[in-house]
């Protein structure tokens, strides 16, 4: 509560100015993308302030209303809600720009305002410290995303979003019954307080089902994932790269948030069932996306098995709460930067050739050379392998497994990490081939070339950036609060 | 048992049955259906334990956001049905194809 | 006293039993049409339970939106659909067929249903018996709130900031479906002089309860999503006459209305926390008739966007081609 | 601030930056993608000189920047890793000489000499890697810039063989992770140190040891070929033949076997290593790719396969060395990685410089060959005598300092397998120098080209030339200060008498 006057509260602004900029955005059509650009860098530079307040005075605390919890909305913002809301802003940009060039004139009017309430319904989510108010931003971020998923009209676009539509309401929905269950047991929605007074009773027991199955439908862990490979695949590039780069993220956030501040020490059985779920998703996903013939599939079935990764900090959790969280947080940021610019390469792909089968990318390296040079970067973070983003992730979470013995975590990682390299190798394979050029290619606007390949190349960056950005993610109390380990 | 407490199993009652029908059912607007009594059983938990309080006044808190709750499930039943009618107009059919329904 | 309490006891059971029965029905019913008409009974008969449970302002809530709004949504729905589909009920039928499902699959689910009804149940009876909730927080803070009515105390202030994002979830419902492109006009029947001649009678009326809805709210059941879904009423019962709206009010002013609820919100909300501090906090002096903008800003827009999103398909208009 | 901190660094960065520029040139900037690619030869050639000396005077150059909080990258120089980066440096000068010859008026050749730079900055990297992290990271790095050389032609052979390329190499990489990651549980430190970081280890942990020496050895033996994860590389000669000699005697296998002289030597330490038992094993398999490597070679008719074959026997020359546990077989193992690369990239320029000329790829095809292109002939004699060992060539040494060590460990069987060795060598290499000299000009060449009076390009002749007296110059100045024979001794002295 302290310092209610006396900072610049960043974290207001985060949720006020996307907000803002996509009302802006729907009332002057005319202007979308000047708005649409000015809001999501006005972000990215709240979420720089955001930092470098939160460097100097540790978390943030705000009491919506000045009432406080638990009558009230409490805003909060540590070090892994700072990391979530820095992937918002970099994939963000990234896809931005992308977007200028991206989308016809009508496209754009529809795009933007749903653009822009997303980023605000995301920071809001990853600012929020109240479960019933993050049941709200759910609801924006899924219905955003079922908006943007069916942007393009096509068949294919409105089947994949209205299985997305489907799995989100009822990921919702599951969500919500848990949250009347937890405020019922403790008389409050915050998540704090929430801490404190929930104990082990059959109560809690069913709001901890309830909320694990509905975040996990939403994330889309393996066997939930089953609505995820239509939606994502079918959506026009730069949706897809938001759908898989940030939507999917937010609800595996909450259920790691609520997991580390109210679930971790009350949950026998139920972590190792998230954690093997994950394992079978890393695996199933990859072997998935190796038989797949398109392009946009196949990177969606990447995520299934990248969302795997991150259920295995459930597993680990309890014994070393920080080194495995602060692990997967990792590996969120580089998959976003890596997966965002995958999604953005098929769209120049597609652009370029008017189809997305591997097998006939022929020639692809000579004439598209930026492109095909972003999806072999972020393939480098997607495979793990080093210096990349991805590779860190990896890495950390590999030391924690490895520390607490367990090996299945391990091989499994093994094995994920060389059937991704199989995945993605296909692909670039094919793009060397030399194959008589069949059709009269489309230019792809420089723009979009250099948004991916940025954002291929920010996930590489990341390889080398892991002691500040560790730094980052200790911000906080976190830990502390859980009052488990450290 | 009190009579909140028979409205609230009462919910709990509805959100399986809705969950069922969303399962078991295929055509798109039983989905939607079914998702909007789902909806309607968890109300009805958030409501009806809000009444265990001594005093007179029961729980405004879960009124409030069940009123919250009613809005968003009207715009995401216009959302779905809008959704639904394009769908049918382009592909001519309001099931979802080789739907894995096996896993939902 | 006790034959009274005997009676709706009785009166409580007769309603869970129906509303079950209703909804089984709605679940299982081989007609669609039927299970519309079913389901809006079932949302008549939540608004009655509501009353049960002393939750007025969610039993207006509902009547309004539940039963009223959703229902006309699924009906509009459903004509459009068999306008879209030659033989609609030869379809359903045969949408019906192909259910046959094997005889696991037909059971397996109506364990899972009773397992997790048993589990669940056995969880809220687990629950202490009496519970205070935030009760006494509530009560403590009502004569700083602004308004006498706590649930419009907490859905405007104490929980003000969740209100502003519902605003925008609405206005993202909206915004999605026009995204979609126009769907198929309702077909003409629905155009009758007898309704057309009710509309001009009702739609006065009903926006006469808004207002009424909009201004009690403060101190009774009431509010802003009550007035406005009572004014979206007022704005399917215009469209289903056939109201034809002018194309210039399609433009900025439509627009405008419908980004009203969630701007002011933002606005005040930001101009608040730069004069104030907070993010809604308001003045203890100011709360009441900054609640009450707000409410006004929303009931507006609540009713526009409820009768766009019955209308379905974006307005024709030279801004969107 | 003090240069030695920094010229590491430089010394990757040297390759690195040309590298990513020459990959936004215009294929026609012909003279400028030289120009840069020259530069950067000589100015790393410049650097790693200038850290000979410093090295041989005493001097610590070492670059050291934070990864994760507790883990560093860093780049040393050491006598093993000059030793490597000198070969690979010089070699890289002149390969890429030899390559603006070979591809001359050959299409995407800035992405080739992009892949071609960031290669050597890999291979560069892993030799000045300071612990095992940082090696790792250029080792995958190599990979990585690898495969687009393999596949630089885009036919579906190449395809095939890069997709085979990296199977092994992919699956090598997850090896060598798991072992690091490891390795970095049970010790806290991947720091390469003489003589090993393991030795204060508590006993309970060997058969932990002796598992992640397995995992490592086999991630790293993928790499150098050793059986039976050599499957690789000899499809790996679809490659334009800059890069096949680039693979075979400067970055890719040599990557493997400096590791593995890495693992041994600054991991574990050569006593700790023959302590836990796992050399003879290492030794066994490595003196049986030797021999097996021969036989293969034997049968090849396609001489850039054959090569390939006589690659996978001769690599694990070092490997034996090392394994033997003993001084003077270190010398020998270390000084072969040298001695190797030289003889070896000599034989590919040929082979090479035959393709490109008279159109031969196929030992059948040489006959007389010696007369129409006498110099390139010399100087694959040269090479080929050194591969099979014959005084005064470099090779020779290598054998020499072998057998000697192997007796001197009591361990005589290696003398047998280094005779065997010899006398295949012989017996896939004899028959082509005849052929090649004394068999009669065939009245055609399947694909003739003339380069005026030379027998052939400038360019292509040079390399050879140059890298053939290098071979000879190893062999007969070996007392000289900078030979790599002194140089390996000071190794070897370094890991095992120093206190």
């Amino acid at each position: 509560m302290g310092g209610l006057l006396s900072d610049a509260h960043w974290g207001v602004l985060l949720i006020l100015l996307p907000l803002f900029g996509g009302l802006c955005s729907f009332l002057w059509p005319g202007a979308v993308k000047f708005i649409g650009l000015a809001t999501v860098s006005a972000v990215a530079l709240s979420v720089v302030g955001l930092g470098d307040q939160l460097l100097t005075t540790g978390v943030y605390h705000h009491a919506v209303g000045g009432w406080g919890a638990p009558l009230g909305i409490d805003l909060y913002a540590d070090g892994l809600s700072l990391f979530m809301l820095m992937v918002n802003a970099l994939v963000g940009l990234g896809v931005s720009i992308y977007a200028l060039d991206y989308f016809d004139q009508g496209e754009a009017r529809r795009f933007w305002p749903l653009w822009l309430l997303l980023l605000g319904g995301l920071n809001a989510l990853f600012l929020s410290a109240d479960i019933f108010n993050l049941y709200v931003t759910l609801e924006i971020v899924g219905l955003a995303g079922v908006g943007l998923a069916s942007l393009s009209r096509s068949g294919a676009a409105l089947d994949g979003a209205m299985r997305y539509l489907m799995a989100t309401l009822l990921g919702s929905l599951c969500y919500l019954l848990g949250v009347a269950l937890l405020y019922h047991s403790a008389g409050t929605v915050d998540i704090p307080l929430l801490a404190e007074r929930l104990e082990s009773t059959p109560p809690v027991w069913a709001a901890l089902g309830l909320i694990c199955a509905g975040l996990a439908l939403k994330t889309a862990l393996f066997p939930l994932h089953f609505w995820l490979p239509k939606a994502h695949a079918s959506a026009s590039a730069p949706v897809s790269a938001l759908l898989s780069a940030l939507v999917v993220k937010a609800s595996f956030y909450i259920l790691l948030r609520l997991w580390l501040e109210i679930f971790s020490v009350r949950t026998e059985g139920v972590d190792d069932l998230l954690g093997a779920l994950g394992m079978a998703a890393i695996i199933w996903g990859s072997l998935q996306a190796l038989q797949q013939t398109r392009l946009k599939l196949m990177i969606a079935y990447s995520t299934v098995s990248q969302m795997g990764y991150l259920f295995l900090v459930f597993p680990l959790a309890a014994a070393g709460a920080f080194s495995a969280w602060s692990a997967v947080a990792y590996l969120i940021l580089s998959h976003a930067l890596a997966k965002s610019s995958m999604f953005l390469v098929a769209g120049n792909l597609m652009h370029f050739g008017g189809h997305d089968r591997i097998a006939d990318l022929d020639r692809a390296v000579q004439r598209l050379p930026i492109t095909v040079g972003a999806f072999a970067l972020a393939g480098v973070s997607i495979m793990g392998l080093p210096p990349s983003g991805g590779f860190i992730g990896k890495w950390l979470l590999l030391n924690e497994a490895l520390n607490q013995g367990r090996w299945d975590l391990v091989i499994v990682m093994m094995i994920g990490g060389v059937l991704a390299a199989a995945y993605i190798f296909k692909v670039l394979g094919f793009a060397f081939t030399q194959a008589p050029v069949t059709h009269e290619p489309k230019g792809v606007p420089a723009i979009m070339e250099w948004s991916a390949l940025l954002l291929a190349v920010a996930a590489i960056v990341l390889g080398f950036l892991a002691s500040p950005l560790m730094l980052i993610l200790g911000i906080g109390e976190t830990v502390q609060l859980m009052g488990a380990g450290q | 048992m009190n009579i909140p407490m028979i409205y609230a199993l009462l919910g709990i009652t509805l959100f399986s049955v809705g969950l069922y029908g969303l399962i078991v059912r295929e055509h798109l607007l039983r989905k939607i259906l079914a998702l909007n009594i789902m909806g309607s059983g968890i109300f009805l938990v958030l409501v009806a334990l809000g009444k265990r309080s001594v005093g007179d006044l029961p729980d405004p808190v879960p009124h409030a956001m069940v009123i919250t709750g009613i809005v968003v499930a009207v715009s995401a039943t216009a959302l779905a049905l809008t959704l639904m009618l394009k769908l049918v107009e382009v592909s001519g059919s309001a099931v979802l194809h080789d739907a894995p329904k096996e896993r939902s | 006293m006790e034959a009274i309490d005997i009676a709706l006891g009785l009166f409580d059971l007769l309603l869970v039993f129906l509303l079950l029965w209703l909804a089984w029905l709605v679940m299982s019913s081989e007609d669609l049409f039927k299970a519309i008409v079913l389901f809006v009974a079932f949302g008549l008969l939540m608004a009655l339970v509501w009353v049960r449970l002393e939750a007025p302002d969610i039993a207006l809530a509902e009547a309004a939106i539940g039963a009223g709004l959703t229902g006309a949504l699924l009906m509009a729905a459903l004509d459009r659909l068999n306008a879209v589909k030659p033989m609609p009920a030869a379809a359903v039928v045969t949408s019906a067929k192909r259910e046959q499902p094997s005889l696991p699959s037909k059971v397996l689910p109506l364990v899972a249903l009773v397992l997790i009804v048993l589990g669940l149940g056995y969880a809220l009876l687990s629950l202490p018996d009496v519970a205070d909730g935030l009760v006494p927080n509530v009560k403590e803070q009502m004569a700083q709130s602004g308004v006498k009515n706590p649930v419009t105390a907490v859905l405007l202030n104490f929980r003000g900031y969740d209100t502003l994002l519902e605003m925008v979830v609405l206005l993202l419902a909206l915004l999605s479906v026009w995204s979609l492109g126009g769907v198929r006009k309702l077909s003409p029947r629905n155009t009758n002089p007898v309704l057309a001649s009710l509309c001009r009678v009702l739609v006065p009326v009903l926006i006469l309860v808004s207002c009424y809805l909009l201004w009690v709210g403060a101190d009774a059941p009431g509010g802003a999503f009550q007035a406005g879904s009572v004014l979206g009423a007022a704005g399917v019962l215009l469209l289903l006459s056939g109201w034809h709206v002018e194309q210039k009010i399609l433009l900025w002013p439509l627009r405008f209305i419908l980004v009203l609820g969630s701007g002011v919100f933002i606005i005040i909300a930001a101009v608040l926390f730069f004069t104030q501090g907070g993010l809604l906090t308001y003045p203890v002096a100011q709360a009441g008739w900054l609640i009450l903008l707000l409410e006004s800003a929303a009931t507006l827009s609540i009713g526009a966007t409820l009768a766009a999103l019955f209308f379905g398909g974006i307005p024709k208009s030279r801004v969107d081609q | 601030m003090n240069w030695h901190t920094w010229i590491p660094l430089f010394v990757v960065v040297s390759s690195l930056l040309p590298g990513l520029i020459i990959f936004g040139l215009p294929e026609e900037r012909v003279g400028l993608r030289t120009i840069l690619n020259l530069t950067g030869a000589v100015i790393k050639l410049l650097l790693v000189s200038w850290m000979i000396w410093g090295v041989y005077q005493g001097d610590h150059f070492e670059t050291r920047v934070a990864l994760l909080p507790d883990l560093d990258l860093v780049l040393r120089a050491g006598p093993l890793a000059l030793f490597f980066v000198a070969l690979s440096t010089i070699l890289w000068l002149v390969t890429t000489i030899y390559a603006i010859g070979y591809l001359e008026g050959s299409p995407n050749r800035s992405r080739f000499f992009g892949f071609f730079s960031l290669c050597v900055t890999a291979t560069v990297g892993v030799a000045l890697a300071g612990n095992l992290i940082t090696f790792l990271l250029f080792y995958e790095l190599l990979t990585l810039a690898t495969y687009p050389l393999i596949v630089h032609r885009g036919t579906d052979t190449a395809r095939r063989a890069g997709q085979t390329y990296l199977r092994y190499t992919i699956f090598g990489g997850a090896l060598i992770l798991l072992g690091t990651v490891w390795l970095y549980q049970l010790t806290g430190t991947l720091e390469f140190t003489p003589r090993g970081f393991l030795t204060h280890i508590d006993p309970q942990h060997y058969p932990a040891l002796k598992i992640i020496f397995v995992l490592l050895i086999a991630g790293l033996g993928v790499k150098a070929a050793l059986f039976p994860l050599h499957g690789w590389l000899p499809q790996a000669m679809v490659a334009p033949a800059p890069v096949s000699a680039l693979l075979h005697a400067v970055a890719v296998v040599k990557a493997g076997a400096f590791g593995i002289v890495r693992v041994v030597y600054d991991v574990f330490g050569v006593e700790f290593s023959a302590d836990l038992g796992v050399t003879t094993p290492l030794a066994w398999i490595a003196a049986f790719t030797i021999i097996y490597g021969s036989l293969r070679a034997l049968f090849q008719d396609d001489l850039k396969r054959r090569l390939a074959f006589s690659t996978v026997s001769q690599v694990s020359y070092i490997a034996l060395g090392v394994a033997i546990a003993g001084p003077i077989a270190t010398i020998g193992g270390v000084v072969h990685l040298v001695h190797q690369g030289l003889m070896k990239i000599t034989l590919f320029f040929c082979a090479g410089n035959l393709a490109e000329t008279l159109g031969i790829h196929k030992v059948s095809e040489m006959n007389g060959v010696g007369r129409r292109m006498p110099w390139t002939m010399a100087a694959f004699t040269v090479g080929a005598l050194g591969m099979i060992g014959a005084p005064p060539v470099a090779g020779f040494i290598s054998k020499w300092y072998l057998g000697v060590g192997a007796l001197e460990a009591g361990q005589d069987w290696v003398l047998l397998v280094l005779m065997g060795s010899s006398l295949l060598n012989c017996a896939y290499f004899l028959p082509i120098l005849y052929s090649a000299w004394f068999k009669p000009t065939p009245k055609s060449w399947p694909e003739e080209h003339h380069f005026g009076r030379q027998e052939t390009a400038w360019a292509l002749l040079l390399p050879p030339l140059i890298t053939a007296l290098m071979a000879l110059a190893a062999g007969l100045m070996t007392g000289l200060p900078f030979s790599p024979l002194e140089w390996a001794k000071i190794i070897a002295e370094r890991e095992f008498y120093q206190p």
